[in-house]
């Protein structure tokens, strides 16, 4: 009771829960779920990069672009170790992701079919995930209020390499801004649906608001979102795939075409163009490294007793 | 000074095709800190890559990429040891053990170099090399000693990549023409030998009974495996020819 | 006629990745037995291929060499299925197993189509798939009651390549322009789905739980492992533009 | 003592000893070394050539392609049935090649580098085989003779082939043809080489002619080889890379240049160029179709149950 109300406080103070702090089982779960998530988005997301990176057209961009991939494992990592602080550790999280039962960004279900991907996944995709995420940087529970204010900054750095990539596309010749307007069509529509459905379809942003995590609606970030790239795809020179989208002077709101919301649950639902490949590179991966893991624990087992049994002499001695 | 171009070509290339071959590790390593560490290695060997081929191309007119994607097969000059498959993750580690050797002799010698720039590029990169020499020695410990699977698994990558080792200390006559500048690969075996000899015997593996293969990268003659690298490597870049990026 | 070639042209983008992708067994298989089997699978799909390629480039005065090696990735209407890597030997298999039976259906019907040329080439190579089908059912039966491990293995193969049959019965626009020439591919799922239930029930296996995949192939919207196919497949005939081999 | 005299009755009359003949034990080693290792050789040999098969550079090449390499799985599988009648199985064969204890054909430790090198491979080394070949179609032991016989036909079919390849080279572009020469540059000492080194440094030599195994010394087989060539190269328009070559109308004779017989006992060795990754490649097949071959057999004892209790069934009722 004294635990309930003092986490009634923080939240309504807007300060910040931290890991030994009593919380509501609910409040644990939700966020665990919300961050494994968001894990599993960054390792799942590294795929249709690191697809690109043995074709990169020039070194520099393989550079950046290992880098980049390089970073979402980073991100994976931090935000696993902050979920772990909920109680639940990574083995966990990592066999809930390989056996299909945790979800993870839908939109890294899609192909990265050309180069130009690497420009309108940057561009797009992080700018989606950004706009999400820079609210976060505030979420009530610290660990991952603090992760987020970490991942947001090399975001937007990766948001402005990809927003490179296309501005030299877009530059370049007829074949390249073909591509890169090829691939802002494709990547559209998936980058709108990252901010989830409307709110009145989204059972849990309520609560989720409630709680001091989720500070805008779905709508209200992805107009946001809308307006931001409305803005920035004039400077490429390149447009968006929307014949509906224009800003209503009215309502001070972007209006966009409708979203297929059935690709959506299908894609999200296991049907999308990669999601098996993409879960079977990972089991791949996982099970693959199962002998270097071994190996990796039973050498730290022979070091731990060498190690004791040292000490036990030099104690004796 | 053409020669000396040659020279960080030979540099170069042993790089760019490691850091080529180490990527696609990333996102299918054992554990996530192992997609962090081999990215990191590959993105290092990509940076020397880099300063040498920029360096090489600058007697040539050419850039870094104009070397990276549009010469022939036979215009590389790698070793056949960094050309070698990834295979299972102890086949990397050997040659990643192998070379980390090699380029952290090759890179300390290199640092006293007579050519200002091949000095300076060699002090950068023999730091990064450190941690690299100190990854593939920490995985050669627990492979070696780990489990029965993973000392079998090292074992059969050191049968398997033992013969192309010895085209790292071949000399060639562009040596004779640099005196001061490159060193002389043949002088870096000694310490080498023995430098694996010690690792080797502290992970309880042994240096393999196999012979030397005959390979002459560096004079443009390659393992069957440069085409496939170059094909995919090269595939965008050459669709686009003048194109930037 | 050009709907006449857009079709002839998915039938031979179909059989030439297919052969491309089997190929590489050559020389890999668990036996030498398997060397020889699949290097003729391989042989007559590529066989079908040439046959089918040929006769669309004759609508667009093209060889079949301009079209297997100089167009672009958007340009191929492959299936994904066909695009899918090797994997292991289950996965060869149950790839094999899942497009031995569409292309014996679909040659079947096509024996009868409108199009004489398409009727011939349909009639040859159904004779061939025949065989094709009785090998990938019999290693379907091998595996799925082989020991506990080839079970797991095709359990697993078929889990990750089911997502991509939904596509083999998809009806395209083209399919409308061409009655009574081409078939339309959702009229053949019925039988399909019998026939493949009857064989993985003997074999003790069943339809794995996972959803289709979107895909959209024959739109030139491929997997990410098409570029890679293509890449290897013409970087020779691409260096030498305009030569004869 | 019957046997014996029969033996050497059927050797005088040079007529065909079959595999429930007696024969002497030093005779059927020397038959199982010699037919295994020309299996293994057939099987290596596979995979230079198998190397350029997803990147034959027109349609029919990598059809024709496909079907040679294909075609020599065939022969490994007549010569490994062959031995198999002097009584080592062939797993046995199999292992003694697996574990480096048998040898195979030397020229396949070379990496066949361009598409040309499919042109000088078929031209050149089974231009070799063959002339090493025909005569063993008459060999003493009939099932070797036979295996030759259907073996020789498909590999003057692919020597016609591999010279066809050439010849388009050589006819082609300035690159073509450069290819065309380098490949032949690279493959004729090594092809002269696959006749063994001359007859005085060949200890099996006698002991085979006297069984009516080998009919020809090496070096009678190198001159006929090497007559054969120099009119076909010119052909081809190109030439070969010996400055010494000339006809010695005294002998008779054509005059090569010396060989380099160190570098070929290098390679019988173990240290070509590709010594390591051709039998690592022919182990990572057999390890990784173990599972394969386990499951086949398991299914055929399964099968053989069935049909043994259905059988059982029958004969109760």
């Amino acid at each position: 009771i004294a635990g309930q109300r003092r986490f009634e406080a923080i939240i309504a103070d807007d300060s910040r829960i931290e890991p030994r702090d009593w919380m509501p089982e609910a409040y644990r779960k939700s966020l665990t779920r919300q961050m494994s998530q968001h894990a599993h988005s960054e390792i799942i997301g590294m795929q249709p990069e690191a697809n690109w990176i043995t074709r990169a057209p020039s070194l520099k961009r393989k550079a950046i672009l290992m880098a980049k991939v390089q970073d979402e494992a980073g991100h994976g990592l931090y935000l696993y170790s902050a979920t772990e602080t909920l109680g639940t550790d990574r083995d966990t999280l990592n066999n809930q992701l390989l056996t299909g039962r945790a979800k993870y960004s839908s939109i890294f279900n899609y192909p990265a079919r050309t180069w130009a991907d690497m420009g309108a996944i940057g561009w797009l995709v992080d700018g989606a995930a950004i706009a999400n995420q820079v609210p976060l940087c505030r979420a009530s529970y610290g660990p991952y209020g603090r992760a987020m204010v970490r991942i947001c900054k090399e975001e937007s750095f990766h948001q402005r390499q990809g927003f490179e990539i296309l501005l030299e596309l877009s530059r370049g010749t007829e074949a390249q801004r073909k591509m890169a307007q090829d691939a802002i069509n494709r990547f559209y529509a998936p980058a709108l649906m990252m901010f989830g459905p409307s709110d009145q379809d989204s059972p849990n942003s309520q609560q989720s608001m409630a709680w001091n995590i989720k500070r805008f609606s779905n709508d209200d970030l992805r107009q946001r979102f809308v307006g931001m790239i409305v803005e920035q795809v004039k400077v490429l020179g390149l447009s968006l795939p929307d014949p509906d989208l224009r800003y209503d002077e009215e309502s001070g709101q972007w209006l966009h075409m409708d979203l297929d919301w059935d690709e959506f649950k299908r894609v999200v639902s296991g049907g999308g163009p990669c999601n098996s490949q993409r879960l079977a590179r990972r089991r791949e991966a996982h099970e693959d490294g199962a002998w270097v893991r071994e190996a990796a624990a039973a050498f730290a087992r022979k070091q731990q007793n060498e190690k004791n049994q040292h000490d036990q002499k030099a104690e004796v001695a | 000074d053409d020669a000396v171009a040659r020279y960080a070509l030979h540099l170069g290339d042993d790089a760019l095709i490691l850091a080529q071959r180490l990527s696609h590790w990333i996102s299918r390593g054992p554990e996530l800190e192992e997609d962090v560490a081999l990215g990191n290695i590959a993105l290092d060997q990509l940076g020397h890559a880099r300063s040498f081929l920029s360096y090489a191309g600058k007697a040539w007119g050419q850039t870094e990429d104009d070397l990276a994607y549009f010469r022939e097969e036979e215009d590389f000059t790698s070793l056949h040891l960094v050309e070698q498959p990834n295979g299972d993750f102890a086949e990397t580690m050997v040659r990643g053990l192998f070379m980390a050797l090699y380029q952290h002799q090759l890179y300390t010698r290199l640092v006293h170099s007579a050519d200002e720039t091949i000095a300076a590029i060699s002090a950068k990169a023999l730091k990064e090399v450190d941690y690299h020499l100190e990854h593939a020695e920490l995985w050669t410990l627990r492979l070696g000693r780990g489990t029965e699977e993973s000392a079998h698994r090292m074992r059969r990558a050191l049968d398997k990549l033992w013969p192309y080792t010895a085209e790292l200390f071949q000399d060639e006559p562009l040596h004779d023409e640099l005196e001061g500048v490159a060193v002389r690969p043949s002088t870096l075996r000694a310490e080498w030998d023995e430098q694996l000899l010690d690792i080797l015997d502290r992970s309880e593996l042994a240096v393999p009974e196999v012979p030397a293969a005959l390979c002459w990268g560096r004079r443009g003659e390659h393992s069957e495996h440069l085409g496939y690298i170059l094909a995919e490597m090269q595939v965008l870049a050459r669709k686009h020819p003048g194109a930037t990026w």
